[in-house]
């Protein structure tokens, strides 16, 4: 299945990308995304543990299942105010 | 006396203090607190010339009114809150906080309550711009939920 | 943008929020801390109509300075205040403090010390007014100096 | 010697009034100005030790001389804010 990835604050220069597409095995999660992110770019491995994901205008869990065409967001850590 | 609460609370441009005091002083309220944070133009030594703030707007726009609602509930007051979104200069305002309660005991600690919250629980990254060109997003804390009363 | 520091500190009359807030922020500061008291319409469970404020009006002059000057020495930040004389409404405002400083805790600090300050060393005393016509001074505290910083 | 005292705030209702002079002897204090008003209005007596006395724009100490002619201030408890 396919899924894109949308990169957040910072997450997009350890990327490279404001968005990324990853093809991922059926019934894959939100972590198995992260695991191929950190695989790819080693910018993005050093801070993995502190990105959260969001889908729609959620937070959502990483071991939830995502879908065929699901867009997930990186949320990096934040520094509102 | 314009109602607020309609508004969308994550703006574009820098945020005009003026705009978020328009609603009239509860008749049971005796203190408004306001926070209102600005873009220095200094941070950990380096001559600062701006700030960018990116936001994931639907999370964001949800975060600030879940915080308001918290506010309100936890500690009896009325509460408004704006961020801004986009390139701010130095001394232009990138977050307000409005709080209209009882006494000023809560309402210190409410309006330090929403923001120490909207800091650590609203999908924002500031990227800073510095005089000598360069820019880069500031470390931030990894996002929390924001804590129902 | 008005600099504040040659108006009285003591006004006739309600203050006006917007008229003590058009100072420019200072560069160096991000944060913006404001606390105005408002008359409430309840009190130790009586129907409050009003308050009216009376004053010392020498003294209380010199120690609204005194106490700005104490909160900009002590917490390094912008301090402004004012405080209203007269009869004042329901929901209208008695005092204003205005806190500019580098950080948000500095200013909640500032803030916070600058009315509690107020309180109990300015010689300013409520009389409060009831919906069914009498009318009271209410009880104080015994008047503080300023603590110098 | 001859001193005038202006009452404020609810002082004013302690003495019946909002200024009253005192004839003291030479060389009296302010801590007997006090005393004298606490002879003659017993609302005042009760709240004599939480009173303080301005001269000029300044809180003056009670143990200082008063001078013929001086006009001092009672500072009841003061309610500001």
């Amino acid at each position: 299945m396919r899924v894109t990835v949308e990169c957040y604050g910072a997450s997009s220069r350890w990327c490279g990308s404001d968005a990324i597409t990853l093809d991922l095995p059926d019934g894959a999660t939100g972590n198995a995304a992260l695991d191929a992110l950190a695989d790819r770019y080693p910018d993005f491995a050093a801070r993995r543990d502190c990105v959260a994901i969001a889908s729609g205008d959620a937070i959502t869990s990483p071991t939830a299942p995502l879908f065929d065409g699901d867009v997930i967001a990186l949320i990096p850590p934040v520094s509102a105010g | 006396m314009t109602d607020l609460r309609s508004l969308p609370r994550l703006r574009d441009g820098a945020l005009n203090l003026g705009d978020w005091l328009t609603e009239p002083q509860p008749a049971t309220a005796g203190a408004l607190n306001v926070f209102a944070g600005t873009v220095r133009n200094t941070h950990e030594g380096n001559a600062v010339s701006g700030m960018t703030y990116h936001a994931h707007r639907g999370l964001a726009e949800a975060r600030l009114r879940e915080i308001e609602a918290a506010a309100e509930a936890r500690f009896k007051v009325s509460a408004r809150v704006a961020h801004a979104v986009g390139k701010l200069e130095i001394g232009e305002i990138s977050v307000i906080v409005v709080i209209r309660g009882g006494h000023r005991a809560e309402g210190f600690e409410a309006c330090r309550w929403t923001i120490d919250t909207i800091k650590q629980a609203v999908p924002i990254w500031k990227e800073e711009h510095y005089v000598d060109g360069n820019a880069r997003f500031l470390e931030g804390v990894p996002i929390q939920p924001v804590e129902s009363p």
